[in-house]
């Protein structure tokens, strides 16, 4: 087996007295499909923050493709092949949809050396997510559904290694919700890491080959989707909390 | 030394005074600024305008400043409610940033001014009341005499006063905790049934109203020309932000900080570093607390 | 054409430094500087504030800077125009990375009033220095003969320009389209992209690999160079600085509403809000005779504003895209 | 097609609008009785709005009584006089454009400055340019680096201003207390900062010992921890130079706090304006303080300077305008600033700018600020400032102080109306 491609080792965050990551111990190997799932406020956007780098951990290292990114800024992450999509949708709203992806093709490409035609690529990137045709539109007009997809397009012209979904279906229809992990399944095949971070089980368990549960900032379970379903403690987690997101 | 304690419990005394002062001066920046996230610059040129009503009411029919600043008050309301309106269907209805706002209310600015100096012409004001050069004297041993302007002491008690009834009205009713959702999430607000648009027209028609006080007392403490008001952007910005942006009580506390590091600054420093020090107070606070002293977000959103 | 752009400027200067030999009424000059001094102040706060969103409420600040770093050289090495551009460029550039460095943390509302923050505590500063005039402010005079290379710059007889107002002029529209040809330059860069996505959400520009942090620290350098070198010649403008003059409300005012009025998007944005609002003010005040030019410029403001909340640039695409559809 | 309209629409609206802006600003200009004579231009800027605009104000009411004087007597050379004068926003960035247009575009005959210092500083380089004399309202040592030959100063402090302004009241404070120390307290600006300077060299050179020296901010909104520090070094005498909101802010916090001190006051600007003294009222009493013109008996010095100040009362009555009620304080100056120029003027019979400069400089002028003869710099050749203290104020009534006996004189000693006493013996 080959070496993990994130290593999150000891990590843990605090905001004031509040833990809300606490020594938290995994990884992610190179070409997987990786759940994150666990109730609100268990520490799953914290943890993912952590490791994009929005957020600095005070204890424990983060570890990616071999390299110690733990005092790395977020943008230098993303150079380095993380990037992630944002629960709620932040589109550079000036912009039209491609020069949204220009963005990240043109810091993070040309920061790696590569000389490519970013447009050509962006293009390509839309004609798999199916907005193609939503190009050159403001993204001030786009549906729910696209900008989710909008997301996760941007996330990917920044040309990852591994890719963090973060909720990129929460308030979609059924139907809208299989459009998207279609297209996750797409963007792994193409030799993609991903986390998907997300409530919806049928989505996360459909996808993911290996899950890890969260739950008030330490790590409960971590397994196969079949063995985080018979967990005692993730049932425990899920039912025990008042809120259920 | 007991002429430093004296010196010390006098600066303090005043400083907690000019505090209200201050306060009165942004409460109702706090409101239209630091809920609303209206940047209402014209906020203190509406105070001069306030300043000049109860200077009106005060040089013709002998009214004593602080209650024409009340009987101004519901103008002010109306002013506000008239301000908000057009504010309203020139930004914010196409969604535009709240900045864009700021050139409007420079040109408010300079309108009311201009409106002063052809009403009031531009001479120096100010208001006669019993309580203005007079002073209460507490006196402790032979050597510490703590002087209490009246005219300081009537600007922090209504200060004071002003502050905490705003502050249970936000908190206690209905409309004050929909005042403070319209703040934070507008979406829930309507699937209450409630407009926020008509309750961001209030709310910011109660936080001119203010100014009808706010300005009494300016001229009650100082005198007042159509220009002074500019002097005072700073200021009150600065105490605002420096509460935290939302906290009504914030914008007490840090008006009374303000207020006693200038008294302290003026009494054994030298008074002309007074703006660097308050300012200075500032930037060290949001170095450090980005979200102010007192506010609850973060500063980044 | 590639230079087009460039070719126009150039011509643009070479038009300025005719106009200076032709025009024999020393009143346009005079009006003309100002107003230029507002295109170069509104231009460079456009790159903050326009490009990356952070509104910067210290311009009077960052222009002061300029004019107190002329006024101290003059006091200091008696140097002429053209330095004391560039040294006032340099040191407020070093004020603009200062301030970007201390307020990066801060966003919105709280970057602004940091940056009136630190106008009002250089302010009190400026008041204190003594050397510089103090509180008390301090008399300029323009150099006799100012020479450049050795070559005589201002001499009624044998110098290119014939007067101080026509070397004022001639180097303020320098320096107004060479600010704006780095205002555009910008606009079409990977760095105006770059804070455009900082404008929209930081935090996304910072995850897809902009680097938000260096990006906002050469705006505030550039943007804070640039109203340095607005404010450098000030002192020789008026020949009397105090800090009242330099600090002046007008400058933030400008700054601000300047770009608001052109729209903020683009650099034609400030230059057409600069010569607008900038001769509106000029004309109001010189063919009014009262304080009522006050008010002519309070109710144009508004006007604006609320005809074209985008800029006049927003507003003429707008009817463009409208009539086009 | 409606959508082209509606573009169109928006085109002749920002037209319009463009159009308004300039219609609106182009032809307000002064419209002169037409008469047969071109006439003389006299150009300036003054603050009519902004900071100093309650000074400016009046003196433009001034200046126009002036202009409605010469009319009446047949004008300047026989040609009427005509008013050409913009308002500078007490903002020196807008001065230097103001004389260029004067100059270059209206054409004045004449110039005189604006109210202030820093608003007369930024016209010199014109004025010099164009070679043209200047008259300099208030301006205090504002033509020392230049050194103009034709640039004059009406402001009643001698050939070294700062220290010419405060010399008769340190007389006067010595001649009655003789303090050993000595409170200096100054505003954080230029004219203030200005008297203070002076003020601290005469406090040296009658030998009292400065205890205490601060500068204040000029938005300070309460003077009264500045008062205590002062008073904690018990100075035998307070020397103030402040603004008008800052006189009022200390009046009042003498009022509240007190002082042991005996005499208080010196350059207090502000104090001689008509709704400051009315609204300061009895709390004025015992504060000692530079005038220039104050309506006591032996104010003969100044032939046609009551008459002045009546008819100037009488117009701001008459014509309902919003300025200083009373006057004393610039009117006579404001007048007489333009006067001398106009006597001169008259005197070489021509507009040849170097005569009239000549003219000015050799000759003693007898005007409504009394007699008057120029130094060095332009300056006068000696100080003539009062030395007033507020006496037996009971009220807030504005009327008193248009008589005899609020504001009596105690130097210069041959026109003196009372004695000084100490401050807190003419407080209740």
């Amino acid at each position: 087996m080959s070496d993990p491609l994130l290593r999150i080792e000891g990590v843990s965050k605090h905001f004031g007295g509040f833990t809300a990551l606490n020594n938290v111990t995994t990884h992610v190997n190179p070409g997987e499909r990786f759940g994150l799932i666990g109730p609100n406020g268990s520490g799953k956007t914290t943890m993912i923050n952590c490791v994009s780098g929005l957020l600095r951990n005070e204890e424990g290292k983060i570890i990616f493709d071999g390299k110690d990114v733990t005092d790395l800024k977020p943008h230098k992450r993303t150079g380095a092949g993380i990037a992630r999509s944002f629960q709620i949708p932040r589109p550079f709203h000036t912009m039209s949809v491609i020069e949204n992806l220009m963005i990240p093709a043109e810091f993070v490409g040309h920061h790696r050396g590569e000389k490519t035609d970013d447009r050509a690529e962006a293009m390509e990137i839309l004609e798999t997510m199916g907005m193609a045709d939503k190009a050159e539109d403001p993204t001030t007009d786009l549906t729910q559904i696209e900008l989710r997809k909008l997301e996760l397009a941007r996330a990917m012209a920044a040309k990852p290694k591994l890719l963090i979904s973060d909720e990129a279906m929460a308030g979609l229809t059924g139907q809208e919700v299989d459009e998207v992990i279609d297209i996750l399944f797409k963007m792994n095949e193409r030799g993609i890491t991903i986390i998907m971070i997300e409530h919806i089980m049928r989505a996360v368990m459909r996808f993911s080959q290996r899950i890890i549960c969260l739950d008030a900032g330490q790590l409960i379970a971590e397994g196969t989707p079949e063995e985080i379903v018979k967990d005692k403690g993730v049932e425990r987690a899920y039912l025990g909390s008042t809120d259920d997101g | 030394m007991a002429i430093f304690i004296d010196l010390l419990l006098n600066a303090l005394v005043i400083g907690i005074l000019l505090g209200g002062f201050y306060a009165a001066l942004s409460i109702g920046l706090s409101i239209t600024f630091g809920l609303l996230d209206v940047v209402n610059i014209a906020h203190p040129t509406l105070l001069i305008l306030g300043a000049f009503i109860a200077f009106f009411l005060n040089s013709t029919w002998g009214i004593d400043p602080v209650l024409a600043g009340l009987i101004a008050t519901p103008l002010f309301f109306a002013i506000g409610w008239v301000i908000y309106q057009i504010y309203y269907n020139a930004f914010e209805k196409s969604g535009a940033e709240s900045l864009r706002g700021l050139a409007f209310f420079f040109g408010l600015l300079f309108i009311i001014e201009v409106g002063l100096i052809i009403q009031f012409g531009v001479d120096h004001r100010l208001v006669e009341a019993w309580y203005i050069g007079e002073s209460a004297n507490i006196v402790i041993g032979s050597e510490i005499d703590v002087a209490i302007p009246y005219r300081l002491l009537v600007a922090f008690v209504v200060a004071v006063a002003a502050t905490l009834a705003i502050q249970v009205y936000l908190t206690r009713t209905f409309f004050g905790r929909a005042v403070r959702a319209v703040a934070q999430d507008m979406m829930a607000l309507r699937l209450m049934g409630v407009d926020p648009i008509k309750v961001k027209r209030i709310a910011f028609a109660m936080g001119v109203a203010t100014a009808g006080i706010g300005g009494a007392l300016m001229i009650i403490v100082l005198p007042i020309e159509p220009s002074v008001g500019r002097l005072y952007i700073g200021n009150v910005f600065a105490i605002v932000v420096l509460g935290g942006l939302g906290s009504i009580s914030g914008t007490l506390l840090a008006a009374i900080i303000i207020g006693i590091a200038e008294s302290i600054v003026a009494t054994f420093f030298g008074p002309s570093w007074s703006p660097a020090v308050s300012f200075g107070i500032l930037l060290a606070v949001l170095a450090l607390r980005p979200e102010g002293l007192f506010g609850k977000t973060a500063g980044a959103h | 054409m590639k230079y087009l752009f460039e070719i126009v400027c150039v011509l643009l200067i070479i038009g300025i430094f005719v106009l200076t030999q032709v025009v024999g009424n020393q009143f346009y000059f005079f009006i003309g500087f100002v107003i230029l001094q507002y295109m170069v102040l509104a231009t460079a706060w456009n790159i903050l504030g326009g490009y990356g969103g952070y509104v910067n409420f210290g311009s009077a600040g960052f222009l002061a800077t300029g004019a107190y770093t002329s006024v101290a050289l003059i006091n200091f090495l008696d140097i002429g125009l053209v330095e004391q551009i560039i040294a006032g460029g340099a040191i407020a550039g070093l004020l603009g990375f200062v301030t970007g460095y201390l307020t990066l943390r801060l966003r919105g509302v709280y970057f602004a009033i940091a940056t009136l923050a630190l106008a009002i505590i250089l302010e009190t500063v400026v008041a204190h220095w003594d050397y510089v005039g103090g509180a008390a402010g301090t008399s300029i005079l323009p150099k006799r003969k100012p020479e450049l290379f050795d070559i005589m710059v201002v001499d009624r007889k044998t110098g290119i320009f014939a007067n101080y107002k026509e070397f004022l002029f001639f180097l303020m529209g320098t320096v107004a389209i060479i600010s704006v040809w780095i205002a555009r330059y910008i606009e079409n860069s990977k760095l105006g992209r770059g804070l455009n996505a900082i404008k929209d959400s930081e935090e996304a520009a910072e995850c897809m690999g902009v680097p938000t942090l260096r990006l906002k620290l050469i705006a505030t350098t550039i943007s804070g160079a640039m109203m340095g070198v607005a404010g450098a010649p000030l002192a020789s403008y008026l020949t009397f600085i105090d800090p009242l003059s330099a600090f002046n409300l007008e400058y933030a005012v400008n700054a601000i509403a300047m770009p608001m009025i052109g729209g903020t998007v683009s650099w034609m944005g400030p230059v057409i809000g600069a010569l607008l609002l900038g001769t509106a003010q000029q004309v109001s005040s010189l063919w009014i005779q009262s304080e009522l030019n006050l008010l002519i410029v309070g109710v144009l403001l508004v006007i604006f504003v609320i005809i074209a909340p985008e800029g006049i640039v927003g507003w003429f695409r707008k009817s463009r895209k409208g009539s086009r559809g | 097609m409606t959508r082209i309209l509606a573009n169109r629409v928006r085109v002749w609206l920002l037209g319009g609008l463009m159009a308004a802006a300039f219609v609106f600003s182009a032809p307000l200009a002064t419209t002169a009785e037409a008469q047969s004579k071109d006439p003389i231009k006299v150009g300036f800027s003054m603050a009519l709005s902004g900071a100093l605009a309650g000074g400016g104000q009046q003196s433009l009411v001034a200046i126009q009584l002036w202009a409605e004087d010469m009319n009446k007597k047949g004008g300047l050379l026989g040609r009427p006089v005509e008013l050409v004068f913009y308002d500078d926003q007490t903002n020196p960035k807008n001065v230097p454009g103001i004389y260029s247009k004067l100059l270059d575009i209206d054409k004045v005959d004449l110039i005189v400055s604006g109210y202030g210092t820093n608003l007369i500083a930024p016209a010199m380089p014109i004025a010099i340019e164009r070679e043209m004399t200047f008259m300099g309202l208030f301006g205090m040592n504002a033509n020392a680096k230049w050194e103009y030959e034709k640039y004059f100063s009406i402001l009643p402090a001698g050939p070294d201003p700062a220290v010419g302004f405060s010399e008769v009241w340190f007389q006067a404070v010595q001649k009655k207390f003789q303090p050993k120390t000595i409170a200096v307290i100054a505003a954080d600006a230029e004219f203030a900062q200005n008297l203070k300077e002076g003020a601290v060299r005469n406090a040296k050179a009658f030998g009292m010992e400065i205890v205490y020296e601060e500068n204040y901010n000029p938005k300070t909104p309460d003077f009264t921890p500045i008062l205590r520090a002062a008073n904690a070094k018990k100075p035998d005498a307070i020397y103030i130079a402040s603004y008008p909101n800052g006189s009022a802010g200390l009046v009042r916090a003498l009022a509240e706090v007190g002082t042991d001190a005996k005499a208080v006051g010196g350059g207090m600007v502000g104090l001689q304006f008509a709704g400051i003294m009315a609204g300061l009222g009895p709390m004025l009493n015992g504060i000692a303080n530079y005038d220039f013109f104050v309506p006591e008996p032996t104010m003969n010095l100044y032939p046609g300077a009551s008459d002045l100040i009546d008819r100037y009362q009488a117009k701001v009555k008459a014509e309902n305008l919003k300025v200083d009620a009373l006057g004393y304080y610039l009117v006579p100056w404001a007048y007489a600033n333009v006067d001398i120029l106009g006597q001169a003027v008259q005197a070489v019979g021509s507009l040849d700018q170097d005569a009239i400069a000549d003219y000015i400089r050799d000759n003693e002028f007898t005007s409504v600020v009394g007699k008057v003869k120029f130094g060095k710099n332009g300056e006068w050749d000696r100080p003539r400032t009062l030395v007033v203290q507020y006496q037996d104020i009971t009220n807030n009534d504005l009327s008193q102080f248009s008589k005899a006996g609020t504001r009596k004189i105690m130097l210069p000693a041959d026109i003196s109306t009372g004695e000084l006493q100490p401050f807190n013996d003419l407080r209740k």
